[in-house]
């Protein structure tokens, strides 16, 4: 079994378990601490189709920053020693029931289907290219959604301060 | 300038003026001001047609104008008048305005008042002048809307259930009518392309199976609003809890739309299956008659009491359209008429009792004649009119009809006169047990003693009512005979196929 | 990673993180987990993209940059979220959405 | 000659009807009344001119008074051939009918200046007073059925507005009320008698109805309901509208609580001439009885002799003299009533047509006078109950001489006029039917006891004590009793039998004495027990009234008539249709229509629990839904 081979099955280990940890661990810390893995078990799989770009987005956003985020807001809003009440059976139930249909329904699906992986040619991926087109106007350019994301953030930024403003 | 689009414009144009008054003071004069003048166009407008109609102009509907509002729909404001929307126009303008009068001491958010009232008033007109069928929906949805902000705001008693319940009704009627103005629009595709005009509709001869079928949803839907039987109750629960002007014109005007749009649009443009379910019918609106009738004696509330009369006297008016003959339609035109401006007048009277002794219930009430003899000869009078005196509107109207009904061919039709013909009698039983408890016998209580009879305003709008009752029941000729004149086309295509 | 591994693999993984990520918002009460259930959601889309990117179209970017995007829009969306959990903790001194149902009817 | 100057007969009352009653109440109240009475003064004038000029300048064209249509106009065209019109008839009974109810109100207006003088709602009397004239005489001169109902309930309001009067009284409000209703009941009767008629002969006009081409009438051969012939239905109805404003039993009740009015109302209104309407009606359609429905004739004279006789038994019991006096008038239209019933058509055979129209006029004359007397006399005691009078023959010698010429004519004492008319009444009853004849033989004499039991207890018996000395009233209220006197006395040697008939064609009549002998003694003995028994006072009455009984006690209540009404109306009609039919419409009608609304509403109640507001469970349900309908779209379909 060649190397990748097995590192794939690796972090694919690694997001499965935890992310299941994520959502069952009773205590709010551990949980974010599962979805840091998770995360970065993501940006592994990005590193392994040479997206080196977007994994150093993964591991520097989601990873450091969004996960960050929330561990604050953890510490914020409750004792570290909290431990969540079990969910209601019916919703347990409910849960894991849409759960489980939904998934066995999307892997029936990707297993019916057959994918055609494309000969063409690899693009190179390196930061030229990305910033290239992320600023291009032209073909392949995205310009636009950049900026549109940017006023995004802004705005984003802009509501979540006077959203989380203490009073008047 | 087609004197018809003033009739629009006038109301249009006070609702204007009304947002730029200070206080309630300037609002009411604004009204008034703008009402009169509705009032003298809508006199000149009935005196041009009739020197038009004099001069040798037959067309069916005079003051025709016509301009495209919606193209791909094929949807016109499209104006016309006949002999008959002239009067209806008349009566709706001076029930307007005496309506204005009426609700003078209005002062709680008086200018959102009065614009709802006129803008109710434009409602009620445009769907006179209207010949295209989809703008003459429009104006009496325009006409329906309003009436449930002045009922829910400015009401009385269980205003908001009562404001709901007659709007929700009304809108209900609405719905009826959309899928039979929709079936009339798509089948006159026969004739070239689909139309809501009333005049090139009345050319279409359509398909019996399609009249069955819609011509209930039709008769129905504006039933309702005529207070059929058993969809009437929105009528006693609503005018109870209006205010006086809307009381008034509600029943003296609104409720006409129903009866108007049953003999023009539903007959008018179904004739076949009009005479062939007009039995069905024919039950329920003499069930209205008498049923109205008896129901207003057991009643207490003054409103009531009239709403319940008028239920009775709007079945007349159904009853009498399905009879189809001349005599009787035209005698359901008079009704109307009569009626809408008796019940107004009513309504007015009622109001201001109102206004002095704060109930309504009559067994509270007694000796008003010695406090306030104007308004109470007045109710007098609107009760004798009601009543049927001669000399007053209603005798024109019930003879007319009874006599027109009767000559009826079938003997189910003269059976059926002669059951209506007894609600003459419980007529005289409720209006006079109402007057021999309201205004005669002893004064009840003290305070009433103190009661000012009535203001000058209130004088103009008893007036404004109670000349036109007298001259319609001392000198009916004029109007009947011009309305059999304005009757022949419909009487015409109803009975082409006989 | 080509080599050897079938992108229905992949697809599978990302496609149980997304349906943990629902099963999570579903069970959970507390608004923080359920915040991180979105971002597993969320991941779980990213992976697809990319994904689809390198083994159906690798001669261009287009699922890169909607990875990228996504990335941005979670992160502008964490932030607001964040920020509301924390003013209704303030208000509600709870941050469970059972409690939270204030504009229901 | 034309008779254009009639129209004024209408338009002048009508004119101070509009006066007093709009600006009346601006001037002093003597100027209504003045306006009023010499208004009426004047139609008075005209009346008997163009009586003159009808009967003795025109006189008979071709050996018949002619039906002379002195002015038309179309009021309001129904259909092609029905039109309503209004205008002026003038035909023997209408002249005859003028001149009666001109002289009467005439009189009444007078007395009424010194009777209501000083009473609140002076104008508005007479201006009641002219709209009943207006109406009345609207209702004689009538060309045709349907002038005749608009007239007809024109005089039944203006008989409620003058009943009500006093509206502060209860109990005159509740008269008001009940003469109106039951009267408009009746008049529905007559308003489907003319649906029936005019549906089937295609007029109104009374030229046509009671002419002589019978053909207009085809159009019913044969046509029943109920075993009975349309026409026979059409002229019970129409008849129903008489007896109701007639007062004819079963729909006498209204009359004795009209007395509620104030006594001239009752004399002008009650007695002379609104209540003979129905006699008239009866007697303008006449030849359609005659001619078409010959059972409803028949029908007429059994319920005018049954009236005669039952309203002049409770008239014997009676301590209100008004109500005595209205009892008596219920007999004496059931006599008027009667004689049409039995009357022929044409010459000696319509005697009984002529006798009711003469009856009818002297009966307006004095019965005129009763009532006008007996307003003097309340107005002297202030009280209207027999206990509280007597011995008031030296108050009031004036009124005194007037009423006794009054119950010497009504007692049918000889050579005063009712004496005549009477007469003819019982021969034309002896002719057709022994019965009936028998009946009105016993009425008569009962009638002269009731009033000289009457006439004694009032003018006669003990001396009551008075709290004012009583006094002869004014000028104003003597001077028409005189009047009126004269016209009783002298208006039976009017030679009726050659002005009024049935076909308008005048015949010898002569006095019948094997009938007029028997029935002045019975009338003399009624005069007579009156005189034993209430000259004096005495405890006769009483003992008699005592061994009487249940019978007594029943005819004193005027046979619990009033109670039955009271039962149908108050219980049944009241409690058993109208409360149901409220009831029905609040609860079952309108119960529909809420319970549509109440199960909107309970159901969207339901749903909303779905929209909890709980973010988890919408997610569940959206991807749950979603899930569903990708299998559905990509397994099933």
């Amino acid at each position: 079994m060649a190397l990748n081979v097995l590192m794939f099955y690796l972090l694919s280990a690694v997001i499965v378990i935890c992310s299941v940890l994520t959502i069952t661990t009773t205590r709010i810390l551990r949980a974010a601490f599962y979805l840091l893995c998770v995360l970065v078990a993501t940006a592994g799989y990005y590193f392994m189709v040479n997206y080196q770009f977007m994994a150093g987005v993964q591991l520097v956003l989601y990873a450091g920053g969004i996960v960050v985020l929330i561990i604050f807001s953890i510490l914020l809003t409750s004792h570290i020693s909290h431990k969540f009440a079990k969910p209601e059976a019916m919703r347990l139930v409910m849960g894991i029931l849409v759960g489980l249909s939904g998934f066995a329904l999307s892997t029936i699906a990707i297993l019916k289907f057959t994918f055609t992986p494309s000969n063409a040619p690899a693009m190179k991926v390196d930061m030229q290219a990305i910033g290239t087109q992320l600023l291009g106007t032209g073909k392949n350019g995205y310009a636009l959604p950049f900026e549109v994301i940017s006023i995004l953030l802004l705005a984003a930024m802009i509501g979540a301060i006077i959203i989380a403003k203490k009073g008047k | 300038m087609n004197i018809l689009n003033l009739l629009i414009i006038i109301p249009v144009l006070t609702v204007i003026g009304i947002v730029f008054t200070k206080d309630f003071k300037g609002a009411r004069v604004a009204a008034a001001v703008g009402m009169t003048l509705q009032l003298i166009t809508a006199v000149i407008l009935v005196i041009s047609f009739f020197a038009q109609r004099k001069a040798g102009i037959t067309g069916e509907f005079l003051f025709l104008s016509d301009f495209t509002w919606f193209k791909t729909l094929n949807i016109h404001y499209s104006v016309g008048v006949d002999g008959i929307a002239v009067w209806m126009l008349l009566l709706a303008s001076i029930v307007v305005f005496a309506g204005i009068f009426a609700s003078w001491q209005v002062e709680y958010l008086a200018r959102e008042f009065f614009i709802s009232l006129i803008l109710l008033a434009t409602g009620v007109f445009g769907f006179f002048i209207s010949l295209d069928l989809f703008t003459m929906f429009l104006f009496y949805e325009l006409a329906v809307i309003p009436m449930y902000l002045l009922i829910g705001i400015w009401g009385s008693g269980p205003k908001e259930y009562s404001a709901m319940k007659l709007t929700l009704m009304l809108m209900g009627g609405s719905a009826l009518l959309v899928v039979g103005l929709l079936g009339l629009y798509f089948y006159s595709s026969a004739a070239g392309p689909v139309t809501f005009n009333l005049l090139e509709l009345s050319k279409i001869s359509f398909p019996l199976a399609m009249q069955r079928f819609f011509f209930p949803f039709l008769f129905v839907g504006f039933g309702i609003l005529g207070a059929l039987f058993p969809l009437h109750t929105w009528s006693p629960d609503g005018h109870s809890s209006a205010p006086t002007a809307v009381s008034m014109l509600h029943a003296g005007v609104l409720m006409k739309l129903g009866g108007y749009g049953c003999m023009r649009v539903a007959m008018f443009l179904l004739p076949e299956a009009a005479q062939e379910m007009s039995w069905i019918f024919l039950i329920l609106a003499t069930i209205s008659i008498v049923y109205g009738a008896f129901g207003a004696i057991w009643q207490k509330d003054l409103k009531y009491i009239n709403a319940y009369s008028s239920v009775s006297h709007c079945g007349l008016v159904l009853f009498a359209l399905l009879m189809m003959n001349r005599t009787s339609m035209n005698g359901a035109v008079i009704q109307m008429i009569s009626h809408g401006l008796m019940t107004a007048l009513f309504f007015a009277l009622i109001g201001m009792i109102y206004g002095r002794t704060h109930t309504r219930n009559i067994d509270q009430m007694g000796g008003l004649m010695n406090v306030i003899p104007f308004l109470s000869v007045a109710y007098v009078i609107a009760g004798l009119a009601s009543l049927g005196l001669p000399g007053l509107s209603g005798f024109v109207a019930e003879m007319t009809i009874f006599i027109g009904s009767f000559q009826h061919p079938d003997t189910f039709h003269r059976v059926a006169t002669i059951i209506a013909t007894t609600s003459i009698v419980v007529t005289a039983v409720y209006i006079l047990r109402v007057v021999g408890k309201l205004l005669l016998g002893q004064i009840r209580e003290k305070e009433y003693l103190e009661f000012p009879d009535a203001k000058w305003y209130e004088r103009i709008s008893v007036v404004v009512l109670i000349l036109p009752i007298a001259i319609i029941g001392f000198y009916p000729s004029y109007l009947s005979s011009t309305l059999l004149d304005a009757l022949n086309p419909i009487i015409e295509r109803l009975t082409a196929m006989l | 990673m080509l080599q050897g591994i079938p992108i229905t693999h992949v697809l599978i993984v990302s496609s149980f993180m997304f349906f943990t990520g629902v099963c999570g918002f579903i069970i959970r009460r507390n608004m923080i987990t359920i915040l991180m259930s979105i971002e597993l959601i969320l991941n779980a889309v990213n992976i697809n993209l990319v994904v689809f990117n390198k083994y159906l179209f690798p001669d261009q970017l287009q699922g890169h940059f909607f990875a990228l995007f996504v990335v941005g829009i979670a992160a502008a969306e964490a932030s607001v979220a964040i920020a509301l959990i924390i003013n209704i903790y303030r208000r509600l001194n709870s941050i469970s959405v059972d409690k939270v149902n204030e504009m229901k009817y | 000659m034309n008779y254009s100057l009639t129209i004024l007969i209408l338009l002048i009352p009508f004119a101070t009807f509009l006066f007093n009653g709009l600006v009346g109440m601006k001037f002093k109240p003597i100027v209504s009344g003045l306006i009023g009475t010499i208004g009426l003064g004047v139609i008075t004038l005209l009346a008997y001119l163009t009586a003159w000029q009808y009967f003795f300048v025109d006189g008979m064209v071709g050996g018949s008074f002619p039906k002379v249509i002195a002015m038309s106009m179309e009021w309001l065209r129904l259909t092609d051939a029905l039109r309503i019109q209004i205008g002026i008839l003038l035909d023997p009974i209408s002249v005859m009918m003028l001149v009666v109810i001109t002289t009467v109100s005439f009189m009444v207006h007078i007395y009424s200046l010194g009777y209501m003088k000083g009473e609140k709602g002076f104008e508005r009397f007479f201006s009641f007073l002219s709209l009943f004239s207006f109406s009345m005489l609207g209702l004689v001169i009538a060309t045709n059925i349907f002038q005749m109902y608009i007239f007809w309930e024109l005089v039944g309001v203006s008989s409620f507005l003058l009943i009500g009067f006093y509206y502060s009284k209860d109990s005159a409000v509740a008269a008001s009320k009940k003469a109106f209703i039951v009267t408009r009941f009746a008049d529905l009767g007559f308003l489907i008698g003319i649906l029936l008629l005019s549906y089937f002969t295609q007029t109104f006009d009374f030229k046509v109805l009671t002419g002589t081409d019978q053909s207009i009438f085809a159009q019913t051969a044969g046509v029943s309901f109920l075993g009975m012939s349309v026409m026979t239905w059409a002229a019970l109805l129409i008849f129903m509208g008489g007896a109701g404003k007639s007062a004819m039993f079963p729909l006498h009740i209204w009359l004795p609580d009209a007395m509620e009015g104030p006594t001239p109302v009752s004399a002008l209104i009650h007695a002379a001439t609104m209540v003979v309407a129905g006699v008239f009606l009866v007697a303008r359609m006449f030849p359609v009885f005659y001619f078409q429905a010959p059972d409803a004739l028949t029908v007429i004279s059994y319920v005018g002799g049954f009236t005669s006789l039952f309203a002049a038994a409770i008239a014997c019991t009676q301590y209100d003299i008004k109500r005595v006096l209205a009892f008596s008038t219920l007999s004496q239209i059931g006599y008027m009533m009667l004689a049409l019933g039995v009357s022929g058509y044409g010459g000696h055979e319509g005697v009984g047509y002529m006798a009711s129209m003469f009856h009818l006029f002297n009966h307006a004359m004095f019965k005129a006078l009763l009532f006008l007397g007996a307003g003097s006399i309340i107005h002297a005691v202030h009280s209207n109950v027999m206990q509280d009078m007597g011995g008031l023959r030296k108050y009031l010698p004036i009124t005194h001489i007037t009423f006794l010429i009054a119950c010497l004519t009504i007692a049918g004492v000889p050579f005063l006029s009712a004496f005549f008319s009477k007469d003819e009444i019982l021969v034309a009853a002896y002719e057709h039917n022994k019965l009936l004849f028998a009946v009105e033989f016993l009425v008569a004499g009962l009638t002269a006891f009731y009033m000289f039991r009457l006439y004694f207890n009032i003018f006669w018996g003990k001396e009551t004590h008075y709290h004012h000395t009583p006094h002869e009233s004014p000028k104003t209220m003597t001077i028409p009793l005189m009047i009126l006197a004269l016209g009783s006395v002298f208006a039976g040697y009017i030679p009726f039998s050659k002005l009024v008939t049935s076909d308008s064609m005048p015949f010898e009549s002569h006095m019948d004495f094997g009938i007029a002998i028997p029935s002045v003694l019975i009338g003399l003995t009624g005069i007579l027990i009156a005189w034993i028994l209430y000259k004096k006072e005495s405890k006769i009455p009483e003992r008699i009234s005592k061994s009487l009984g249940g019978f007594y006690q029943a005819v004193y209540h005027k046979f619990y008539i009033d109670e039955v009404y009271m039962f149908i109306t108050k219980k049944i009609i009241f409690n058993c249709i109208a409360r149901p039919v409220a009831w029905f419409d609040r609860h079952i009608v309108d119960g529909t229509m809420n319970g549509i609304g109440w199960i909107t509403v309970t159901s969207s109640r339901n749903i909303k629990g779905m929209q909890s507001g709980n973010l988890p469970q919408y997610g569940m349900v959206f991807v749950l839904s979603a899930i569903i309908l990708v299998l559905i779209f990509s397994f099933l379909i």
